[in-house]
């Protein structure tokens, strides 16, 4: 069983690579976020599988935290860009 | 099958540390150095270190992300400065010349896991890395403790004079919008319960003062990013308080060692535990505050009473 | 049983792997960051949701499984809100270039 | 070939991959990224050490571990005090960048 897990979780591994490296050469940071926020999905997805297989439970608290600071990273990113809220693409323009 | 996983993994580590250090535009190689800190938890997490990967985790792809997004935003991509070849030719000798070093390291290899194992019972510890960290190498706990004040005062002394009391610059200029303050709102909570998770279980199991310590940050980060909290003030001195607590408590607990069991940072046999948890709660106190502090930066503006 | 178990971890890991797979194909083909944002929150979560199903017989002890299920409930309101602010983010910025586009000529 | 090594040779690589960044960044950023890896490959290299140290019950050598603990930690204030360095001379001079 533990070769399975080992086995799925390189797939996984392997999958948000090959996602990494495409995005990689997109044009915007938005993508490279994209792309880190598909890292941080597949990092728990890894640590969930491997925790079983090396009979390790506090992976899982490393799970659990890697889900919480993959949230603070884009939150990170939004505030590096400063404060300005953009309006609501489809609200009517405010008159005067 | 875990070496597929762990050649794998360590390709990973290796391209996403690449992409960080040839990345034309400052905030790109940021993000990829990001992503190499998750990759890096990965690593430790299978090197059978799930404390380190706990503070790898939570510094290496958090709090990190907050300082160096915002050192990145408006910083214009530089091109490369030197002879690249040159430089490629010693990273490359670099890297070979420690892959040479780790393939001859002595067999079987010198550890110390023996000691620690055997004088852990004495601690009432579970978790040999804590017992290390708080008992048997405390001098260096308490000496880090001390280094992260010395950058603290680093980054306070870059003040400019008249404002060195005052609060810092604010990490979202003006009011955050509602989707990152509902972000934080949410996580927040959570967030400090895992930290105090962290804390109560690093006794016996993965984790402790450090990893729970840069977890409390990172939540105190989140909650000042949203306006959830006020900025705090340099010259507060409750806050001077608790950034003195986790030294001094060490320090405290080192001058009873010598009343008690007649060591420096020895603990009264007996009461190892309670005074260590004790210790280790006024550590984690004092390093959470001392991460919030020296990510905001300097003491910029001053408000008028 | 516990081959009955394992069978069904097998099952719905694999699933769940695929959903990985589905969500990066997306993040790759779909035209604009709106649409890939869309995209890696929806299958991500299920892909994620699936390994953790799947990996439940395996988890050793109750509390195991408890914080299995508690990490992916974080995954699933987090991924949600992040998707807004990083949509938030995309539409903050593609105004700013718009802007930097009218002064420039 | 065991897990240890690959780690420790991927603790090669990212010394490597940092030392070419000190040493090809135009920017300050950039040479604080770099050293930041070259650290990381080092403290990798020596989890791999305490990996092989194995014994006694425990799956790893726990000395080991705890400074690099202390060291993650130290490592990251150290980055803090150089950005928040960067951020003031950016201020000071606003060009942004020092000369290389």
């Amino acid at each position: 069983m533990a070769d399975l897990l080992f086995a799925a979780g390189a797939l996984v591994l392997l999958i948000c690579g090959a996602g990494l490296a495409a995005l990689w050469r997109g044009e915007g940071d938005i993508d490279r976020m994209l792309a880190f926020q598909l890292l941080g999905s597949g990092a728990i997805a890894v640590l969930l599988l491997i925790a079983p297989a090396m009979s390790e439970p506090a992976l899982l608290d490393a799970a659990l935290l890697t889900a919480l600071l993959a949230a603070l990273a884009a939150c990170a990113y939004r505030a590096a860009l400063g404060g300005r809220t953009p309006p609501a693409p489809d609200a009517p323009e405010r008159q005067p | 099958m875990s070496l597929v996983f762990d050649a794998l993994a360590g390709l990973l580590v290796a391209g996403a540390a690449l992409a960080a250090v040839t990345a034309a535009a400052p905030r790109a190689a940021v993000i990829a150095f990001m992503g190499y800190g998750v990759l890096l938890g990965l690593a430790w997490a299978r090197l059978a270190a799930p404390d380190v990967a706990l503070t790898e985790i939570a510094i290496g792809s958090g709090i990190s992300g907050i300082v160096l997004l915002r050192a990145a935003a408006g910083l214009p991509a530089v091109p490369p400065a030197a002879n690249r070849a040159l430089a490629a030719a010693i990273s490359v000798a670099v890297a070979l010349g420690l892959a040479a070093l780790v393939l001859a390291l002595p067999e079987p290899a010198p550890s110390r896991a023996a000691d620690a194992a055997a004088a852990l019972p004495a601690t009432g510890l579970g978790n040999p890395v804590t017992g290390v960290l708080l008992a048997f190498r405390a001098l260096d706990t308490l000496l880090e403790k001390i280094v992260l004040l010395l950058a603290l005062v680093g980054v306070w002394a870059l003040a400019r004079d008249p404002l060195w009391r005052g609060r810092p610059e604010p990490l979202f200029a003006g009011a955050a919008p509602a989707p990152s303050a509902f972000l934080a709102r949410v996580l927040v909570p959570i967030g400090v319960l895992v930290g105090a998770y962290l804390l109560w279980a690093g006794a016996d199991a993965p984790g402790g003062a450090f990893q729970s310590g840069a977890t409390l940050a990172a939540m105190g980060l989140l909650a000042l990013m949203a306006g959830l909290a006020p900025l705090p003030r340099a010259d507060d001195r409750r806050l001077r308080l608790v950034l003195l607590a986790g030294p001094f408590g060490l320090l405290a607990a080192g001058f009873l060692g010598w009343a008690t069991a007649g060591a420096f940072l020895a603990f009264p046999p007996g009461f190892e535990k309670p005074v260590i948890k004790i210790v280790e709660i006024a550590i984690t106190a004092s390093i959470a505050l001392t991460l919030i502090l020296v990510v905001l930066g300097p003491p910029a503006g001053e408000e008028r009473p | 049983m516990s081959l009955l178990l394992d069978a069904v971890t097998l099952l719905l890991v694999s699933a769940g792997v695929l959903f990985f797979a589905a969500g990066t194909l997306g993040l790759l083909r779909l035209p604009d960051p709106l649409t890939r944002i869309h995209a890696l929150t929806k299958a991500d979560n299920v892909g994620l949701a699936l390994i953790v199903l799947g990996l439940l017989p395996q988890a050793g002890s109750v509390m195991a499984g408890v914080k299995m299920i508690a990490v992916w409930a974080l995954a699933q309101i987090a991924s949600g809100a992040v998707s807004q602010v990083l949509a938030e983010a995309a539409t903050l910025e593609a105004q700013i270039e718009a802007t930097a586009r009218e002064k420039r000529p | 070939m065991s897990d240890a090594m690959l780690y420790a040779l991927a603790g090669a690589m990212l010394a490597g991959c940092g030392t070419y960044g000190l040493l090809t960044a135009g920017g300050a950023l950039g040479r604080i990224l770099g050293f930041n890896i070259l650290g990381g490959g080092v403290f990798l290299i020596f989890g791999a050490v305490a990996r092989r140290g194995a014994g006694a019950g425990l799956a790893a050598d726990p000395v080991p571990q705890a400074l690099v603990i202390t060291g993650i930690v130290v490592a990251f204030c150290a980055t803090a005090l150089a950005v928040a360095l960067l951020l003031r001379l950016k201020a000071a001079d606003g060009a942004g960048e020092e000369e290389p």
